[in-house]
């Protein structure tokens, strides 16, 4: 008993101290680790779609909530004005798995402003033509109301031939983006309006 | 912060409880050096040592069925941490290495030509009729690629090469060789070796009692490596130096090359490296195993004496040799005269042997100083009894008890130990062994004008070495055959002559010998003033009865009773060899007997049980029948150097001298390099003419 | 002091992961893609093993044999996740390259086999030496082992352009079968080149 | 995803060995005999299956609900190498055989990247319950079809004609560099 004894308390106290120390470092880095993680996963596509330094852009994040879970949503400004949106959704049965993809909307002309892929794990070559402009362009221009559909389903979107798992997960990620985008026009507007007037706090603090 | 660390710690809590309860509820009660040991392996689980894993390794290191360098990866360093804590000393680690049997080459065609009847039956009972030689190298290299060491290359003959410096001894090559002609040996198995029945051997090699393989030392030779043939020969036999100058050469009467030609003096080359190494001045080191911590007792320094603690001396064990005389050597010292065998050769041979280790008492007498309960108590494991043969028959004529009567050893020993003033003038010397040729030529040296041996055969039956024969008629002995002693003639108590009757030869007896049959009525007398009997000598036992009653059983021509396979006498650890075992015999075959008892007391000691030797050869393997042999030219043998007649007489110079490089060199270029079945045909090239 | 300088030197030749110590190979072979890829995953594991001999070697007589291994593998994967932090949050491209195999280097056997082999066995400071010197060397392998995949599979040597845009590059190098293949020869390299020293490699 | 797709997929396209580079360690060591890479595989597909369901539940019960996803590789290295010393002792116990046959490879499972890499891909690829069972079992099924195709080859490549400097290791890891192009054949098989 008192050999199990010794074992417990060597094991249960070196995990104790080795959760400690990860802890630790963990609130140190988190916010670092999270702003890079915006930086090089976020930031190419946001310079993209929104058409300004991805720096610029970081600092305006916000998080809404709709019926489908919390999602990320970047605005852009203009001399004061907000014009471009973009969100970022999950597109759920990906062939290799989900695929992340992010939709700017100009929210004066609700237009889209385009759809960029953050994250998939496609098959080279097949899936992953979801990558390719000629793909993704297809959104541009897009009214903001959608839906957005195949063609074959009566929308306007081609499909590619082999990847027929992606293409429908790409389809259905940015459909959810919309849906929340004029779900939540209003709350977005709310916050923005609410973090920029925290930025000006802060300023004139 | 503080969630993880509970979280983390409730991980570890329940993993280390749950193992320390698998560990409890599944406990297997196990030799705790066995996780040990495997610790000390160096766990490449290569399996490379035949067990499944280093586990199985560490299993059957522990419960002992595995030696201590089994592990082919670690090495000695591994080796000897693992027997250090199994405690079994440094026994067993050695370095064993791969080395080819089969010296291939240029051979000879594997079939032989039958000369007799046409007839495939008369061919095959014939011997053994056309035989083809299944060991032979095939020469395709498949060791060379399962050996992962790189230790194996292709030589330029279609015979591997084996680099001993990169073996590790795993044993791969040995499992790869479909012909069998690749062994992992260590010095201690070669010591532990015994020829097989199994095994490539040329003609000289089964012919030697000592097993010397001869085909490899004269390569050795031709090579001009001289300290690798001397280490060969002294894998059998520690006494090259005497065995160079006094063996018979049975392995010459075997010589595959005396077919056509005269046989390969295979001892002048013998005498040859023994000599240079003399000649150099240091001993040669040997291998010596790790000490075993056993002690064995010698009683007796002659050939087969030095022999035995020679081998179990290399083999590890601690080695004691007690003799009754002054000096070391027994009969080679006091049985054969100085111009067969200075003494300072033999002095300096002992003494090599003696260097490696080995202690000396002299001048005590077994059963008299000191007895087998003694040697037990001071902690000796087995003793070797190796005594000789010094007792003598004796005629029962009239006239025996004369002045000037001796017997044939005690002459010998006499003037060995200079206190035989002078020979007569006119000596008789009765009997037809070596020791009646050795003490009619000393008896010569000694001054004498006229010697005559008195033998009851004819001069064919003579056990005498036929060279000793002929040196003594060159020497102008005199020789009366078929002559019989009858009594001794005397005056005032002195001898003045020897009665001596004619006799013929009769019918064969059962052992093909013609026993001699007396002539009646033709007595004559040979006028002498001394007689030598030197009629056999049997071993002198009398230690066996009082004090010691050590009740060795004894066989009726009163030499000692042993297992002929073991040599351990009916006293377990008491082991014998040589001529108290087998009868007067020549050196080289108590030599053989030291080795032999050597391996015996060494596994009775350490194993405790004396396996068989598998296949032992025990009778010559006719190869096919063999009356000539092709594409050779003959070559005349070389001859020793012999001192003139004058310069033998009325003085003790040794009469025979060493043959010098040239010649060892021509003469080692005739060896055929012999297998069972093959031979090389006009193997060598003769570049160095004799004549140059 | 000849100790010391035996142990800091073993690394780079006797005992050169992964060629001399057939371990670690699943890094060696996986990430080396680059060179850069093979320099970046070396450091943290040179970070590693440096930290978890230390460790390691200061605890080895506290540690009960039964919990012996499942606790050095904590104490690694402690650290590998520290090493995954940093580089997320300063080398994150690098990290996004490595991605899975920067976890799997809590299960790269040179660091545990040298938590085995030397840390337990030896003092902190000389653990840590052996570290540094395993985890260089094995950071001058992966980093040759990665310029030659790279120069071959993409005619770019740390991403810079080396060849003509005439080369095809052999894609077949940066991918799986040629990473084999690559370490392979190699290896045989090394080994004729020691062949060739006289020296006695046994390659388990 | 079909159920039947994945495991193919795991098993050929994917198989961890030759396209994923987890687990060469044992691969290059075990796999002189086919007879231990046999049983190095059994282990290996029933070490790989219950760590990987054990690491899923506590993934999804303990680390998610509490955010402690960072903590992720520390606990499924300490699950799995207490899983391992508990098949260690287990096996000691039942089957002394294997346990011998498996030496030291018993622990190095331990470090054998394929069956933490299992774990870690499952969270990865972010499966159900029963897509992770399919997949790790058929993933160690690969790892075990690898090494088995692997020591036969090596049987026959140990009295084989090679150079000596590329003899072992070497001319190992060449070989399984040809087989893992064999493999990249199978990678229109499923799509």
């Amino acid at each position: 008993m008192r050999e199990i004894a010794k074992l417990v308390l060597v094991l249960g106290l070196i995990c104790g101290i080795s959760a400690g120390s990860l802890a630790t470092v963990r609130t140190r880095l988190a916010d670092r680790i999270e702003q890079q993680n915006d930086l090089f996963v976020r930031g190419p596509a946001l310079e993209l779609l929104l058409q300004q330094p991805a720096n610029d852009i970081l600092g305006h994040k916000l998080t809404i909530d709709t019926p489908e879970g919390s999602m990320v949503v970047f605005y852009s400004q203009e001399s004061g004005t907000v014009c471009g949106l973009a969100i970022e959704t999950i597109g759920k049965g990906g062939y290799g798995g989900d695929i992340a993809v992010m939709l700017g909307v100009n929210m004066e002309s609700n237009k889209l402003l385009g759809l960029e892929i953050i994250k998939h794990q496609e098959t080279p070559g097949i899936g992953s033509q979801i990558e390719k402009s000629a793909f993704r362009n297809q959104w541009l221009g897009l009214p903001a109301h959608g839906p957005i559909q195949l063609t074959n389903e009566g929308g306007t979107i081609d499909g590619i031939s082999g990847a027929t798992y992606s293409t429908k997960a790409v389809i259905q990620g940015s459909q959810k983006a919309l849906s929340a985008y004029m779900n939540s026009k209003d709350q977005i507007s709310d916050l923005i309006q609410q973090s920029d007037a925290a930025d000006q706090t802060q300023l004139d603090s | 912060m503080l969630t993880p660390i509970l979280v983390m710690s409730g991980v570890g809590t329940i993993a280390a409880v749950g193992l320390g309860i698998a560990a409890k509820v599944f406990h297997v009660d196990e030799d705790p050096r066995i996780q040990h040991v495997l610790d000390l392996l160096p766990g490449a689980n290569c399996g490379g040592c035949g067990y499944a894993g280093c586990a199985s390794c560490a299993e059957a290191l522990v419960d002992g069925s595995a030696p201590a360098n089994i592990c082919v990866v670690g090495g000695l360093e591994t080796a000897s941490e693992i027997a250090g804590y199994l405690g079994l000393g440094d026994v067993n680690i050695e370095p064993e290495i791969a080395a080819p049997d089969c010296s291939g080459g240029n051979r000879a065609s594997k079939k032989y030509i039958y000369s007799g009847f046409d007839d495939c039956r008369a061919a095959m009972q014939h011997y053994r009729g056309p035989v083809e030689c299944d060991h032979g190298c095939i020469g395709l290299g498949t060791c060379v690629q399962a050996c992962q060491f790189g230790a194996i290359k292709m030589g330029s003959e279609g015979l591997p090469i084996f680099n001993p410096e990169r073996c590790v001894g795993c044993g791969e090559c040995v499992r790869a060789c479909p012909k069998g002609i690749i062994s992992i040996i260590s010095e201690k198995t070669k010591i532990l070796h015994w020829n097989r029945y199994t095994e490539c051997l040329s003609p000289c090699r089964q012919k030697c009692p000592a097993q010397i393989n001869i085909p490899k030392y004269i390569r050795f030779i031709r090579e001009g490596k001289y300290a690798e043939a001397l280490l060969t020969i002294k894998e059998r036999n520690p006494l090259p130096l005497v065995c160079g100058r006094v063996c018979p050469e049975p392995c010459a009467l075997a010589c595959r090359r005396s077919i056509g030609d005269e046989p390969v003096a295979i001892n002048y080359l013998k005498r040859f490296v023994a000599d240079w190494e003399m000649a150099s001045g240091k001993h040669l080191p040997v291998p010596i195993s790790h000490s075993t911590g056993k002690k064995v007792a010698i009683v007796g320094s002659g050939p087969g004496g030095l022999s035995a603690a020679y081998f179990l001396r290399r083999l590890g064990h601690e080695v004691e040799i007690f003799e009754q005389k002054p000096e070391l050597g027994g009969m080679l010292r006091y049985g054969i005269p100085e111009y067969r065998l200075p003494k300072e050769i033999l002095d300096w041979e002992i003494q090599g042997i003696l260097d490696l280790g080995i202690k000396v008492t002299k001048n005590v007498e077994f059963g008299k100083d000191f007895t087998l309960e003694l040697l037990k108590a001071e902690g000796f494991d087995t003793v070797i009894l190796a005594v000789g043969a010094w007792a003598e028959h004796e005629l029962k004529i009239e006239g025996a008890d004369l002045e000037g009567v001796y017997s044939g050893i005690n002459f010998l020993e006499k003037f060995q130990e200079e206190t035989l003033p002078t020979a007569g003038k006119s000596v008789v010397v009765i009997g037809g062994g070596n020791t009646a040729m050795d003490a009619a030529r000393s008896s010569l040296r000694l001054g004498s004008k006229k010697v005559t041996i008195v033998y009851r055969r004819s001069r064919d039956e003579m056990p005498a070495n036929p060279a000793e024969i002929v040196a003594a008629e060159e020497e102008n002995i005199e020789f009366a055959f078929l002559n019989a002693p009858n009594r001794i003639l005397g005056e005032s108590g002195k001898v003045t002559g020897l009665e001596v009757l004619s006799m013929k030869l009769g019918e064969p007896d059962k052992d093909g010998r013609r026993r001699p049959v007396v002539i009646e009525g033709s007595e004559r007398v040979i006028e002498c003033d001394t007689v030598i009997q030197a009629i056999g000598q049997f071993p002198d036992l009398k230690f066996n009865n009082e004090p010691m009653n050590l009740a060795l059983k004894e066989t009726r021509w009163h030499t000692i009773d042993a297992e002929e396979d073991t040599l351990q006498t009916n006293v377990p650890e008491v082991f014998t060899a040589g001529d108290c075992f087998t009868g007067p015999g020549l050196a080289v075959e108590a030599i053989a007997a030291g080795r032999y008892v050597a391996r015996s007391v060494h596994y009775y000691m350490t194993e405790g049980e004396i396996p068989p030797i598998e296949g032992q050869q025990r009778d010559f393997i006719y190869g096919s029948l063999h009356d000539s042999i092709m594409g050779v030219n003959t070559t005349p043998k070389i001859h020793e150097s012999v001192i003139c007649l004058e310069d033998r007489l009325g003085t003790f110079k040794e009469v025979e001298g060493t043959i010098d490089e040239k010649d060892a060199q021509y003469e080692s270029k005739r060896c055929l390099d012999c297998g069972v079945f093959c031979y090389t045909k006009e193997p060598i090239e003769l570049k160095m003419e004799k004549a140059s | 002091m000849s100790r010391f300088l035996s142990v800091l030197l073993h690394g780079f030749w006797k005992d050169l992961p992964p060629f001399r110590l057939v371990l670690g190979l699943c890094p060696a072979l996986a990430v080396t893609a680059s060179a850069n890829n093979g320099l970046g995953m070396g450091m943290s594991v040179t970070f590693v093993l440096i930290f978890s001999n230390l460790v390691i070697s200061l605890l080895r007589n506290v540690i009960p044999n039964k919990v012996r291994i499942a606790s050095y593998i904590v104490i690694i994967a402690t650290l590998v996740v520290i090493v995954e932090m940093i580089l997320q949050a300063y080398f994150f491209g690098l990290s996004q390259q490595l991605g899975i195999y920067i976890p799997l280097i809590v299960v790269n056997c040179i660091i545990l086999g040298r938590a085995e082999a030397f840390a337990s066995r030896n003092t902190p400071f000389l653990s840590a030496v052996d570290g540094l010197s395993i985890g260089l060397g094995f950071t001058m392998s992966l980093t040759v082992v990665g310029s030659i995949r790279e120069m071959l599979g993409a005619g770019t040597w740390f991403g810079m352009s080396l060849a003509s845009a005439e080369f095809e590059p052999f894609a077949f190098m940066i991918k799986a079968p040629g990473a084999f293949i690559c370490l392979g020869l190699l290896l045989g390299l090394m080994n004729a080149f020691s062949h060739w020293r006289g020296e006695n490699v046994i390659q388990k | 995803m079909d159920l039947v797709l994945l495991a193919i997929s795991a098993i050929f396209v994917n198989n961890i060995l030759l396209a994923q580079y987890l687990g060469n360690c044992p691969f290059c060591g075990v796999s002189k005999k086919l007879s231990t890479s046999l049983g190095m595989g059994a282990a290996v597909i029933f070490v790989a299956t219950l760590a990987s369901i054990f690491t899923w539940l506590v993934y999804y019960y303990l680390l998610e609900p509490l955010g402690l996803k960072y903590m992720q590789t520390l606990v499924f290295i300490l699950i799995i190498a207490s899983l391992v010393q508990f098949v260690e002792i287990f096996l000691k116990k039942f089957s002394k055989p294997l346990y011998n046959a498996l030496g030291i490879y018993l622990p190095l499972i331990t470090t054998n990247c394929a069956v933490m890499g299992i774990a870690l891909l499952n969270i990865k690829h972010e499966f159900g319950f029963w897509e992770m069972v399919v997949f790790s079992i058929s993933s160690a099924a690969g790892f075990t079809l690898a090494i088995i195709l692997f020591a036969s080859i090596r049987e026959r490549l140990f009295i084989s004609h090679v150079p000596s400097f590329m003899k072992g290791t070497a001319i190992a890891l060449v070989t399984a560099g040809i087989m893992s192009l064999s493999f990249m054949g199978f990678s229109g098989m499923v799509n």
